[in-house]
Formats: C-alpha cells, structure tokens, sequence
C-alpha cells in the first residue's frame, strides 16, 4: 500500500492537516502537500482511467508532466477539468474527483475496451467504420467521442466566479526555472548589472537538488538554496516570482509567464491567474529534465513510477507508493531513489539494471546497504491490474522468457533523462543529438533568433544536458553571464559554485525492455500512458509507412494527450527509428509548441469579460438614450438605438411611430457617431478633390456639398456631407463606422503618397454631439430656444438655405448648424460641444413638447432615407458596389484628371453594361421584400446554379406609405422600369416586385427646402 | 448655457491605486513645424510651456505642451479657456502651415495615483513602467487595452501621479479597466 | 509578437501598437496608366521569402507611418525608417548586404549586382 | 491494394496486425512523367487522383518537399462548409463538400466526415442582413442553408450564451450538412489511393527549380535530380509566390500567418461548429474531446509558421464571451500555419503565363474545406484546359476588375 512515512517530507507541515475530499470520499493531508502526495498518504494510488482502453491509471511523475493523475477540481463557478494532482497544491476544502469512467472509478463499463485491444490499434479507426454511409455520423462516431473526452465540461450557464488580468513587464534577462542552475544563471547576470526576472512554476525553489542531494559550496543543496534566494531578494535589479511558469517564448524575445495566485486558496479575492507579457533582450531556459519511462509489458499498471519522481514523494512528502518496490534502470540515478527508500524505512526488493556493467558508487552504496541488484536484467513484465502484484523479471537481452517472478506492490523505473528543451524550441531553437546521453539537447550553434538576427535564449543547466551537479552549476554561471553580456552589460566573471555529488556511470539507451521483446509484449508495453499508444502501434504506423515522425504521432496519438508527449516522445521516436532502420536524429523530433504545460482560457483573456469584453463607445447622450427606452444596436464599438420602445410596444411599432411622427411633426436624432474630420492647409482642396470623386476645392465658403470616396479598388467606401470652413479649411463628415478608418486613410495618403502637399488633418468626431432636428417643426423648435435665451442665429429659409452651415448662438449654447437632411424633410444638424450635449438635447426634448418631438433611432433613420432614395453605405453597398451603379454619376466629377478609384473604374468589368444597377422595387401586394432576396432569371449555370438577375439591398415597411419598398440592384434595371421580378424568399414564398423608381416620397425634394 | 460635465462625472476608486476623473481639462490639438520660431511663440503665449522634446510633456503652473508626433502637439489649457485659446493660436499662426482644434469635449481625463499607480497602467499598456524606464516629465501614446491613449507621469508629490487621456466615448471603458487594475487584491509587488 | 523601432518617435512598439500595411515602395499608377500598371500596382506582391520592405503605421502611437526592412523567414529587422522616400536608405542597404548578401527585391539589390 | 473493413481489421488482430501493407508505396522518381504535381497536400493529392479516376492520366508524380500532408492540409481548424455568397465560391465548395460526403467510400478510407452542421452566429444588424441574403442566395446556387433563431441556435448548442452584454445572437445562417473531417486521413487516404493507380508520390523531393523550354513547362530540378513532364501543376499553398518565381512569373498574393489552438480534452458538449464573425472566433469539438478554435491572420508577411499572441488572446475572449464555460478550460496548443492571401481573398485556379503550367493557390482560410472540389476542378483544367468550376478564379479577373469577394456577407471568411 502507499502511505505516510513517519519521517521525511521536506515541503509538510505536519502540524496542519487539512481536510479534502476525493470521489465523495474525505481524506486528510498536510499544509505543502500536492493532491497527488496527499491521495497517496490515504493509499489512493488509482487516479483515473486512460483515453481509449479506460486502462485504471495511477500517479507516474509528480511534476507537471503527469499524464494520468488528471482531476476534476472544484465545484459549481468554480469548476475545473482536468487538473494535474501533482501540480495542485493542496489546500482545506480541496474537492476533486477522477475522471474518464462511469459509473465509478474501480468499476468502468469501458474498460470493455481493453479486452479489445487486439482490435483497437493504432489507426483502426482510418480502417473500419466506413460502412454504411450514415452509420459514422449517427452511430459510430458518438461512441467514440463519448468514451474519449477526460473531465466533464463545465456548466455552460454558469460564469467563471474568478477575475484574471494581464500584466506587462520588461527585463534584461528572463530566467525561466526557479532550480539551482536558474537561480545561479540569476545570480550570475544580475551582478553583472542586467535586469533579471526569474519565473518558478512550483510553490518551491530549487528544483530537484534538494531531493537529489549532493552539496554545493560545502553546504546542503537546501541550504545554499535560502542563501542564494535570500542574496538575489537583497538586489533592486532582480525579481523573483514563483508559482509562475514560464508558458512560452515568442518571437522578439516576448515571453509567456502564467502566474496562479490563487489556485491553492481559491474566492480569497483578486485575480486568480495573471498572465505576464514579458519582453526580455535575453532568456535562460533552466527548465531542467524529465525523466523517461521504460518500455515494458505492463508499464502502466498502478505502482509504476518514475524513479525521481518516487523519490520526490518520499523526500519531499514524506509519502511511499508501496512497500515493497523494484527499481528498475539503465542509469546511475535510479540508484538514489532506491537509498531514499531504503532510507525511509521501505522495502526495495531489487534493483534491475539493464546494463551489463551496472553503475557506478551509487550502486555500490544501494549494495552496502544489502539491497539485492542485477545486471543485464530487465522487467519482462507487470502483472495486469489495479495496482502493481507481480513483476517478472527476465534478461534484458532477450526476448522476455520471464525468469523469475517477485511479488511487488510498485516499481520505479527510470529510462534516463531528457532536457526540458521545449521553451528553446518555441521559437525555432534547433536540437542537437547527444549520442551518449542519448537525448536531444538546445543547439547552441542553432539558437532562436531575435529582431536583432542573434540569438535570445540560452539553456542552462539540465536543460541544456548537463546532468551532474557541477557541471549544472558551472554551465548556470556561464549561461546567466552570457545573457547579460547580450543585452548589454559587460561580463562579470563570476566563479561557479562548488557542486559535488556522486560521479554517475555512463547510462545506456534502453529503449524496448527487454530489447526483443516478443509482439505480446510489446503490446502491452505502453509510450503514451494517456491515450494508450504502445510499442506495437508505433511499430504498426512504420510498417503501413507512416514514416515522418509527424505522420507517425498523428497516426497513433503519440504525444498528443494533455501532456503533449513530455515522457512518451523520445520514446517514441526510438522505436520509430528502430522500425525503419534509421538513427534517431534523422528521425527527428514532432515540432514543440506553446504552452509548455497548458494554461486556462481565463487568463489568455485577461480582463475583457463581461462589460468590459469590449469597449462600447458611448455618445454624450447615452444614458439619457438608455434611460428613455432605447434598444441598442451595435454599430462598430458604438451603440446606436435602434429604435426607443414605449411599454407594451414591439419594435415595429415604436419605429412606425417615430417614422410618421417625425415626417409630421419633430423628430430628434443622436447623430454625434457621424465622422467629423478637419481638413486644412494650401493643399486641402486639392487633396480633397482627389480623396473624393466630386469637386470639393470649388466649394463655397459657408456652403455643404455630398462627397463620395472611392477605395483605390474603385469601390465606394464611405460618403457623408463636406463643408467649408474657410479658405483653406474644411469639415469633413464620414458615416459612423468611417472616423477612424477615414482619417487613417487620408493620413496614409499623406503621408506616404503626397507627403510634399500642405495639410493637416485632425479628427474631431468626439468634439461635438451632434443632434438631427427633423420634420416641419424642426425650425419652429430652434426658433423657440433661440427666443427663450433671447436671440441667436438666425435659421430662416434666407439666412440659412439648403445645404449651407453657419456658426452661433442656439438657445444659449454654442453651435454649428448645417441645413442639411438625410430624410427629406426639413432638418437641422447642430454640433454643440460634447460636455453639453445632453444639456442640449434636454433643451430641444423639452422646447419640442409642443411641437410634438420624439426621439428616433437608426431604423428610422433607414427608413426615412430608403423613402427618399437615398443610399446607404453598408446596404446599398458592399465592397463591390462603384457608385456608377447607383446612379452617382452626378457625383463623379468629369473635370478632375483624377480621384482615387477612378483608374479603377475604367476596367473592362466596371464599364460592363451587364453590371447591376440600382433601381426601386415595389412589391406587387404591398408586402416587404425578404431582406438579401435575389431576382431570379432564367436557365442555370455552367454550374448547374440558377441564374440571378438581382438582388434586394434595403427593403423596409414604409409607415408613411403603409406599404413595403425597396431598393435593389438589377441587371439593366434602370431601363426596364415597370418590369416585374421574381424573388424566391427563403420561406417557400416567391415575392413579385415592380421596377420602381428609388424615390418613393416626395419626388420633387419640396419638403426639405421649405 | 449649462454647465459642461465629464463622461465619467466624478467617478472614483480606490484599490492599489486611486483612479479618478480629472474632471474638465481643456484641450488643444496643435498641428505645424514644431521647429518654427512662431509656433514656439503661440504655444509659449498660450501655455506658458515651451515646446517638448520627442516623447516629453512641458508642464507649467495652468498649462502644458506634450510631444504627440513629430508634427503635433496637445496643448493643456484651463477649460474655459480653449475656445480662446484655440482662436489666438489660429490667429497666432496665420501665415504658417499650421492646424489648431479644440478638443477639450473629445476627450476623458483621468488621475491614477498611489503606490500601485505605476502596476496599474502596467497591468493594460505594454510599456515599461519601471521608475528606471518611465519618469516624470515622460509622456507616451499607447494602448491600454482595447483602446488608444496617453498618458505621463506628474512631477514632485509623494507618491506617483499619472494623468491619462482617452476619447470620450470610451470614458466609461477606460474607468472600469483602471479600476479592474486597480483591485486592492491584485498588487504584482514589483514597482 | 514583433518589436519595430518607429523612427518618428524612436518607440519601440509592438504589434500591438502597430498596423501592418503591406509592400513598401509602390509606384502609384492612376488614370492614364495601362493595364499591367495598374494591375500590378494594385495586386502583384513580391511575397518574398527572406528580406522585405513593408509599411507600418504606428497607429496606437504618433500615428505616423514608416517602412520596415525585415525578413519573412527569420522575422529579423533590418531597420525601420521614413515612409517618405522612394528607396531604402543606403544605411539600411548595407546593413541588409552585410547579413544577406547577394540580396535583392525589386528593383533594389546589394549593390554587387 | 488491401481493402480496409471492419473484417481485415479483425483479421489482422489475429495475427497481431503483422500483415498490413503499406498504405502508399515510397519510390524513387522516374526521369519523365506525363502530369508532376508539386505538393503533396490535400489540394495536390486529390488533384492527382482524379486526374486518375475521371480522366485516366496515371504517369502521375506528386512531389513533396516534405511529408505528404504536413502543410496546411495537417494544421487548420477541419471545418467544411460551403453556404457562400458568391456563385463561383458555392459552386466549388459545395462541389468539395458533396465529394466529402462520400470520400470514405470512394476512398476506402474512414476520413471521418463528420456532417454535424456549422452554424455562423449573427450578433449585429448588419450580420443578419448579412446572412439572410446568403441564404437566399444559397437557395438558388444549389446549397442547403437556412437562417435560424436564438432559441434554435440555444437548441443545437447548449453551451452558448445568447445574451452577451455586448453582442447578444440575434440568429444563425446554419448549414446543416456542413461539418469537419479527420484532416490528416484526407491526405493519407488520397495518397494511398493515388499510390494504387501507379502513381508516384515522391516525399522529401524539394523542386529547385522550374524548367520552361519555350514558353512552355519541360519539367523541374529537384533535391532527387531533374524530372520532366508534359504538363505542371502548382499546388503549394504558403510556398505559391516562391514557386511562380522559378517559373518566371509572379502572383497576386501574400502569405501571411495565420493561427489555432485547442483545449484539453472534455467530454462531449458540443455538436457542431460555431463561427462568432463579429467578435472573431469559431469552435468546434474534435472526436477526441479537444475544442478546437480558429484565430484570425496577421497582417504582415510571414513564413515562419508562427503568429502573434495577441490573435490568440482576441479569439480566446470572444469565445470566453460567447461560451462563458471556456473560461475554465485550458489551452492545451497553438500552431499556425501559412496561408496565401490574394487580393480578393479568392483562390487563383488558373492557367498562367507559362504554358502546360498551372496554378492552384490562395485559398487563405478556405484551403481544407475545399480540397475535394478544388482536385476534381484542377484535374479537369489540367486534363481539358477548361472547367465551368475554375472559369471565374483565373488570374485575369484582377484585370478585368472581376473579384470574387466573399467578405461582403461574412466579414471574415473562414
């Protein structure tokens, strides 16, 4: 059984015991225990079940590597899938439960699977399931997918009960791994000058040389640790940050750093992560290494470990896996695992080392302390189960004729080790075989390359293959030195620390055990724990020929469970080699990507949830807006209303009562989202005639005129009214979604085509609030402000005709008026400023209540123009609409040499008489025009699709008219006024609509220009 | 007349930093050669500041000049002065290339200040905020989240003053995200 | 996540702050222009693989846009520098030879040519 | 060639599946062939194989410069549809889709179409307009979509949250045939079957060069030495531009980054895909359980297979935003992969200045979804010289002013 030892346990206090429950069950633990230690003190050693044979799987690493321990933490809003029990800290309340089974734990209806897996290869799928066609979709594949998945999604009408942000931070150096070769790279930069940043993923400092032993300095890895930590805290030029993982490392030397703040003490307020954005001129990868597993026939039953990681659990928690354990090695430092338990009072029954000439002093203590070791062995098997029984032990040299058969209840193996190297790979570090060690170590020669063309990132320690504490430390003091030399500080050279531990014997590459061993075997010898992908299927997916490590991986599932193949790919790609004859770097490694350990939606998001998801822009007179029954409509990051609804009133309604109050009485619209771009200078007027396509240098002073802009493309873009200001001024309005990107286009022609003419531009859209005054009242309602604060400018017909502006007093505020209508009727657009906008329209709403004013939105708005023929960009066009099909050649200046677009509009398809054009369609009963309906014409295409001779591009129940109108485009339309067209609505329904002229209302324009 | 309001109206908060509206500042945008000896002349006349170096904000007592681009600047003024204003720097600079606007309503204007002031704005722009990299007197455009903005760092007082600036449309964005920041559980304990 | 140097206000922004506006250096061609001139102006791209010029605008920033002399394999910078020129400085020329000689693109080259 | 069933799989597993051939053989590369197919992606592959099946040209080489399968075909989102606005775009895809339905059989290879409907929220005015007249069109082009409410959109997927704060679904344009598919098994099945009709399929063969002899393709220089051939086809997506350069002429195109993740896996919660335009996102769940998410492009040239973070970060709080669950799950990977961009962001399936060459490229987002209707087109232009189905995607209509733009409904085109 696995349990608490009395002694040891490094990182517990065991004067706190803390209550937690796992599968409804309630456990106890101590205060720094990991679930994963914490369930093992209460002899939980089965955690879940595997992705496709739903195989009973324990704990095999105790890091971040873990690929079976996965739980399902937390309740309710605070919920969470597939959480590493390693990597959760536990804490008082903790509930957690294992996933992938049903209807329990112990007892899987699934685990059916693993009496098939004879059938259930490697890309059995590709293979099967083909017939009868439905059959995958209905059948098949929901099987599938239901015994696949891990945890249980979370509730989808809940929201995340947590808060996450983002926070951006500079340094000359980041350090990322919080061990001893981090810290001493740490150190070594920082006094060098450069300013250091060190990210630790764990709750802990040191990494494993605490648990590995060995000294540094004369002193305990422990001790030198604090001393260490303790000099970098004292220095204003480093940072230290633990329960921060460095996540991933992008291009220009930007790095990923996830910080979980309140993960092991969740609803104590504040964010729960923190994502960092993290810009360094260098990095120190001192990620360390993980150990591999071994390939073995039953490698996965419960009670297998890794051997480091079995010590982990014994040094750091004070927790044993079993009683009695077999270790079983091609490498010295399993041997240290095997003295820990020995030490903690556990029974090692035997150690198998698979190299004929065993190890090296370690050994021979383990042999000191009479522990039973054997060269050139091998495990030829686990006995299958919940938990480790029986191991067979057999030559390693073999086929796997089990020899002798120990009873055991778990077993350390230890593979060798492999560099933590993918944080030097993100970004396209290159990988360098190590033949001896046989592992991929950070090219040095080959490194990630930044804006600058050198290299960013260097790997220390572990991570960059040195294994032996000396070599670690004197490798970390370089590396941290090196870094600072590279952003800029000359060297320091700092002596490195005195490391000193047992002289490890060469390892040797095991990579199938034993190394001929027979198919049975093979097909229980496991690489990727998590979703089941053993030696056979890696052997199978060579032998069918898939031969690229990446057709491999994607043909058997090789390294792409949640742990994304950190102990199953060097495994992998050794058997793969092996299979098609091929050394291992030929072969290649599959390409690493970020995150190095997967990191939560919540964070990557930050702060944008909710409100503030996205910024709403808000006009001066928005809260009155939203206060007075206004239903919004997103309109870019504005919100426009689209209609204000009374109580008990639909949409429909409200807007057929703004229409026809506004043609017969006053109406008011928030029009402050329009563009107001101020364009000045010697050269402003030619400018202007070559951003639009009429004339705009020509324009009176005073006076207003309709522009249209054409992209280069010879599209229409955007439109709205000019007016000039003064002799070399003008005042540009553009639609609502058109401010920005109108001023950065004008910018950009100026900037980087005509940067020798004489403008400026300033965007002044937020300046002012600007209210359309609209309908036979609209003067009667200025007259009356204009008379209650004792005079102003003057808004008669005379003074003021269509289409001028003029500056002044109305009702005591300052403004600008522009007699100008987008509905026909007689209307005023004033601008006051922004800060006394709502002033301002309190003022009209409460001098128009005689006058029987009502505020309108923007279907209205659409409405009114649509009546009047007018065009709106976004309806009428598209992108691929040029205003010669709307009937705008009136506004396309014949004078000018040039505007942009107008090269454009003399290709061949542009002048195509066949290009649909604008037209009015009436429906024939009355009725409205599906919205986007196409007319239909006669025969099909090449294509077999039936030919379209038009389309609707507005179309509105006209309230003045009661009836429904539209606008379209058609082919020809123009000359074949009084035709009827079909449309096939998408309702089953055809609708028949008349060839129309576009203005519906007051044809002669009489109602504006009174 | 009535009296002008922000779009925040007063708003407050206060975390690891206090975020406030600054309330009505006047404002202008000032466009021309900002090497020309008569636009040194009509920004000294209208803020008392000289014209800043490259990424600075002149500040005087009343006024201010902040370096927008090679080819503007914002000018800070009281606000019931920048219609004024605004007229005698055009008529100032009659004869020069030059544009000035007032756009004093266009804008929200906000105060952070505290020991956290520096994490906060740290915490949405992607700008270095360490004392090291950002002093009094610096002045930078950027962007705070979603949004465009400036802002800089005031001069003397105990403790770090910013001033930011946004449009007025996003106002109400802009004080929810400064005092999402500024959570009194969320301090990063680096500056 | 890439870091330009504007040369307008010596920032050195990232993405972020900044807006890509593709090739660099188009000769704008407009009425009068044939066919082919205008084709290309508008939709031939040199898309090459290694060292590029492009256009940025430095829009959450001083708004101002410059052109960018970078590789698109290596993503490296070469240098950033006015948008109002026609040609890559020779500063920038020469620190592009130094690092990929026997360079070219359109109708600019290392010189060696 | 060995046929795959449920009754040779059980076959095998008696003799613990020693007896599997190789689904695609692994030759050396003769010196002429009659067709060379540069790249062995999804779009190559399927164009060699109906060269085969529907015209019975079998002197076929696909060559790789890598493995068969490892560009775009191996790193987008699975996602196929066809409910496009314009004629050209719905004849093509919808053509691809079609020949999904039955790729399986015809293949004899579980590609795993998976017709589980793709949905495409609508969350402002503008979008619903939008998408009404997409489905209209749709209507008369021949493909099945209609426009659903929020109370539907709720019904097919659970976990939305329709009342966004800011952008609450307004409705859908649903495509219920649409799905996803098992992308690598669409390379890997094609190449086998290609490999059945005598093909070559020549992996890790780099073309360094295009040879034209009189204005008209002779054959290339490759890593494995020189091949000739009567007629080319180009179908290299992020590596077009590169290639056109060999031959001697240039593209309209760009090639930019553009990116993806997914989750950890999670239990079955939802069952088809969603495309969210306005805020930038789209989602699905894969068989395995991983949700897999959609970025947007960067906007700069890049060859690098790597993207910006801050795409990542915009699509992952759309999605937070649209399925508030997402909060709580974690990103497992991200990966980009090139894609070309023209300048009406439509493919060029076109005949190019070099004669007996031919060009497949541009597909921008759209290169997975495509690849069956794309082969089938590509072959019959490259057998005939004509198909009604590459007609409008030639290279001419940047001339004539003659785009395909299929933003002007969706925004952004997936």
């Amino acid at each position: 059984m696995s349990m608490r030892l009395a002694k040891q346990g490094r990182l517990i206090d065991r004067s706190k015991q803390i209550e937690f429950t796992f599968n409804g069950k309630r456990m106890q633990g101590y205060a720094g225990d990991s679930l994963a230690s914490a369930l093992l003190a209460n002899d939980q050693m089965m955690m879940g079940r595997s992705f496709k044979y739903h195989r009973p799987r324990g704990v095999v690493a105790s890091g971040s590597e873990e690929p079976n321990a996965l739980m399902q933490l937390g309740t309710g809003d605070r919920y969470e899938p597939n959480q590493r029990a390693t990597t959760t800290e536990l804490f008082s309340g903790l509930t957690a439960q294992s996933q992938n089974h049903w209807p329990s734990l112990e007892f899987d209806v699934l685990a059916i699977n693993n009496k098939l897996t004879r059938f259930l290869t490697a890309g059995f799928y590709y293979k099967m399931f083909i017939h009868p066609r439905p059959f995958w979709k209905h059948v098949y594949e929901p099987i599938i997918r239901k015994s696949a998945g891990l945890g249980q999604a979370p509730d989808a009408e809940l929201k995340d009960a947590d808060s996450y942000e983002h926070f951006y931070f500079f340094a000359d150096v980041v350090v990322i791994g919080g061990g001893v070769a981090g810290l001493q790279a740490a150190k070594a930069a920082a006094l060098s000058g450069a300013k250091v940043l060190v990210l630790e993923q764990n709750n802990h400092w040191g990494g494993r040389a605490p648990v590995d032993g060995g000294s540094i300095d004369g002193e305990t890895p422990d001790a030198w640790v604090e001393k260490t930590l303790a000099e970098l805290r004292g220095m204003q030029n480093v940072t230290l940050r633990d329960r921060c993982m460095g996540a991933g490392v992008y291009d220009h030397g930007y790095v990923l750093g996830y910080e979980r703040l309140t993960d092991h003490a969740p609803g104590q307020g504040g964010p729960r992560h923190r994502l960092w954005r993290i810009r360094a001129a260098q990095i120190v990868t001192a990620t360390g290494a993980i150990e591999r597993p071994l390939s073995f026939a039953g490698n996965d039953v419960p009670g297998v470990m890794l051997a480091a990681s079995m010590r982990d659990y014994v040094v750091n928690w004070g927790v044993t896996p079993g009683q009695r354990v077999v270790v079983a090695t091609n490498n010295d430092d399993a041997y240290r695992t095997a003295l820990a338990l020995h030490e903690a009072g556990v029974d090692v029954v035997r150690v198998v080392d698979a190299r004929d000439t065993g190890g090296g002093a370690l050994m021979e203590q383990v042999r000191e302390k009479g522990i039973r070791v054997e060269l050139g062995r091998a495990i030829a098997k686990v006995k299958d189960g919940p938990r480790v029984s029986k191991v067979a032990i057999c030559a390693q040299n073999g086929e796997g004729g089990a020899q002798e058969e120990i009873e055991a209840d778990a077993v350390a193996m230890s593979g060798g080790w492999s560099p933590v190297v993918h944080l030097w790979s993100h970004c396209g570090g290159k990988l360098t075989w190590d033949k001896e060690q046989a592992f991929f170590r950070p090219d040095p020669a080959r490194p990630p390359l930044g804006d600058n063309g050198a290299g960013f990132v260097i790997a220390a320690g572990a991570a960059n293959g040195a294994l032996q504490l000396d070599a670690v430390l004197a490798d970390a003091t370089l590396a941290g030195a090196q870094a600072a030399e590279a952003s800029g500080y000359p060297a320091k050279s700092i002596p490195a620390p005195k490391g000193d531990s047992e002289r490890e014997t060469l390892m040797e590459p095991v990579w199938l055990m034993p190394a001929k061993a027979d198919i049975k075997l093979r097909m229980k010898s496991w690489l990727d724990y998590q979703n089941d992908v053993k030696v056979s299927d890696v052997q199978l997916a060579a032998r069918e020929g898939y031969e690229s490590v990446e057709h491999t991986k994607r043909y058997t599932t090789l390294g792409m469970a949640t742990d994304q193949g950190k102990l199953s790919n060097i495994n992998g790609l050794a058997i793969l080699a092996d299979s098609l004859g091929a050394e291992i770097p030929q072969v290649g490694t599959t390409t690493f990507r970020p995150p190095y350990h997967p990191i939560s939606m919540g964070a990557i998001g930050g702060e944008a949830r909710g409100e503030i998801f996205q910024p709403v822009r808000k006009t001066p007179i928005y809260d009155w807006n939203d206060a007075n029954g206004a239903d919004w409509e997103p309109v870019g990051q504005w919100r426009r209303p689209f209609a204000y609804t009374r109580s008990g009133e639909s949409r429909h309604d409200a807007v057929n009562r703004e229409v026809k109050n506004t043609r017969e009485n006053l109406g008011l619209l928030d029009a402050s989202t329009l563009g107001k771009l101020i364009v000045k200078g010697p050269d402003a007027g030619k400018f202007l005639d070559m951003m639009y396509t009429n004339m705009m240098s020509t324009l009176k002073i005073g006076k207003c005129r309709y522009g249209l802009m054409c992209s280069e493309n010879g599209f229409l873009m955007d439109d709205g009214v000019v007016a000039r200001i003064d002799e070399d001024t003008w005042l540009c309005h553009t639609t609502t979604g058109g401010a920005e990107s109108i001023h950065g286009w004008m910018e950009e022609w100026l900037q980087t085509e005509w940067w020798d003419w004489k403008v400026y531009v300033a965007n002044v859209t937020e300046q002012y609030a600007q209210v359309a005054v609209v309908g036979p009242n609209a003067r009667k309602v200025l007259e009356k402000l204009n008379a209650q604060a004792g005079g102003g400018l003057d808004l008669s017909k005379e003074a003021l005709p269509f289409m001028e502006w003029r500056e002044g007093q109305i009702g005591g505020f300052d403004a600008r008026a522009f007699r100008i209508s987008f509905s026909g009727e007689l209307s005023y657009e004033i601008a006051v400023a922004a800060s006394e906008g709502q002033a301002f329209w309190d003022a009209l709403m409460e001098a128009g209540a005689e006058f029987k004013v009502m505020p309108y939105g923007t279907e209205t708005l659409h409405i009114l123009r649509a009546e009047k023929g007018f065009i709106m960009i976004g309806d009428e066009t598209d992108g691929t609409v040029i205003p010669q099909d709307l009937g705008l050649n009136w506004a396309l200046s014949k004078k000018k040499e040039d505007y942009l677009g107008k090269r454009a509009q003399q290709r061949s398809h542009m002048v195509d008489p066949d290009r649909w054009q604008l037209v009015g369609l009436e429906t024939t009963d009355g009725s409205v025009l599906p919205d986007g309906a196409y007319a239909l014409g006669n025969g099909i295409n090449a294509n077999g699709q039936k030919n379209m001779i038009g389309r609707v591009t507005s179309t509105y129940h006209s309230a003045t008219l009661d009836r429904g109108i539209a606008m379209g485009l058609v082919k020809h339309g123009p000359k074949r006024m009084g035709e009827v067209l079909e449309f096939p609505g998408t309702d089953g329904k055809v609708y028949s609509a008349k060839i129309v002229d576009p203005v519906f209302y007051d044809k002669e324009g009489e109602k504006q220009n009174v | 007349m009535s009296s002008p309001v922000t779009a925040t109206n007063g708003a407050q908060f206060t975390g690891i930093a206090t975020v406030e509206d600054a309330g009505l500042q006047g404002m202008i945008t000032l466009r021309g050669d900002l090497s020309s000896k008569t636009l040194k002349a009509a920004v000294k006349a209208a803020t008392g500041a000289e014209v800043p170096e490259q990424r600075k904000i002149s500040v005087v007592e009343g006024g201010a000049a902040a370096w927008m681009s090679p080819d503007e600047l914002l000018l800070l003024v009281p606000y019931g002065d920048a219609v004024a204003k605004t007229a005698e720097l055009a008529q100032a600079l009659k004869g020069e290339h030059a544009l000035a606007a007032n756009v004093s309503d266009a804008r929200s204007y906000f105060r952070i200040s505290g020991a956290g002031a520096r994490e906060v704005l740290a915490k949405i722009s992607p700008v270095d905020l360490s004392s090291q990299a950002f002093a009094p007197g610096d002045f930078r455009r950027s962007r705070t989240a979603q949004v465009a903005a400036a802002f800089w760092l005031e001069d003397g007082g105990e403790e770090d003053s910013f001033r930011l600036v946004c449009f007025r449309s996003v106002g109400g964005y802009m004080f929810q995200l400064l005092a999402g920041a500024a959570h009194p559980q969320s301090a990063v304990g680096v500056y | 996540m890439l870091i330009l140097e504007c040369p307008y206000c010596g920032v050195k922004a990232e993405e972020t702050e900044l807006a890509a506006g593709g090739e660099a250096h188009l000769k704008r061609f407009g009425p009068g222009s044939d066919e082919d001139q205008f084709h290309d102006y508008l939709f031939m791209r040199e898309n090459p693989k290694g060292v590029h010029f492009e256009r940025w605008r430095h829009a959450n920033g001083c708004g101002k846009w410059f052109h960018a002399a970078r590789c698109t394999t290596t993503l490296e910078v070469f240098g950033t520098y006015s948008a109002q020129t026609y040609e890559p400085p020779q500063e920038i020329k020469d620190k592009i030879t130094a690092k990929r000689p026997g360079w070219s693109w359109r109708e600019f080259s290392d010189g060696a040519k | 060639m060995k046929r795959y069933s449920a009754f040779a799989v059980a076959r095998e597993a008696l003799r613990y599946h020693t007896g599997w051939e190789r689904a695609w053989r692994s030759p050396a590369p003769k010196p002429h062939y009659d067709v060379i197919i540069v790249g062995a992606g999804g779009h190559g592959l399927a164009t060699a194989y109906y060269l085969g099946k529907n015209f019975g040209i079998t002197n076929v080489a696909v060559i790789e410069k890598g493995w068969l399968g490892g560009g775009n075909t191996g790193r987008n989102t699975t996602i196929i549809r066809s409910n496009y606005l314009q004629d050209p775009s719905a004849a093509i895809y919808e053509k691809a889709r079609s020949l999904y339905e039955t790729m399986s059989q015809d293949l004899n290879y579980n590609v795993m179409f998976s017709p589980r409907g793709v949905m495409m929220l609508a969350q402002t005015e503008h979008e619903i307009r939008g998408y009404k007249r997409t489905a209209h069109a749709n209507a008369l082009q021949g493909v099945q979509t209609e426009w659903i409410e929020p109370a539907r959109v709720k019904e097919l997927v659970p976990i939305i949250n329709l009342h966004g704060p800011r952008y609450p679904v307004l409705g859908a344009l649903w495509q219920e045939r649409a799905g996803t598919a098992r992308h690598d098994a669409v390379a890997w099945g094609y190449a086998r079957a290609c490999s059945d009709m005598g093909m070559d399929i020549i992996q890790q063969c780099e073309v360094t060069g295009v040879r034209v002899e009189n204005g008209r393709v002779a054959g290339v220089e490759t890593s494995k030495g020189a091949i000739d051939c009567e007629k080319m086809g180009m179908l290299v997506a992020g590596n077009a531009s590169h290639l056109a350069d060999m031959a001697g002429f240039r593209l309209p195109m760009e090639s930019v980054a553009l990116q993806a993740l997914v989750s950890e896996p999670i239990k079955p919660c939802m069952d088809v895909v969603v495309m969210a335009n306005t805020v930038h996102g789209y989602m699905s769940q894969s068989d395995k359980g991983e949700m897999v998410i959609g970025g947007g492009t960067d906007a700069a040239n890049n060859y690098t297979q790597r993207g910006s973070f801050h795409h990542i970060e915009e699509t992952v709080r759309a999605l937070v935003e649209t399925f508030p669950m997402v909060s709580r799950l974690k990103m497992l990977r991200q990966w980009g992969g090139i894609v070309d961009v023209t300048g009406d962001r439509s493919p060029l399936i076109s005949k190019t200045p070099v004669d007996n060459c031919f060009i497949n490229c541009g597909w921008g987002t759209g290169g997975f979804k495509s690849i069956p209707g794309s082969g089938w087109a590509m072959a019959e232009l490259m057998a005939t010289g004509h198909s009604p189905l590459t007609e409008e995607f030639s290279m001419n209509r940047f001339k004539e002013g003659k785009f395909i733009d299929e933003s002007v409904a969706a925004g952004v085109a997936h």
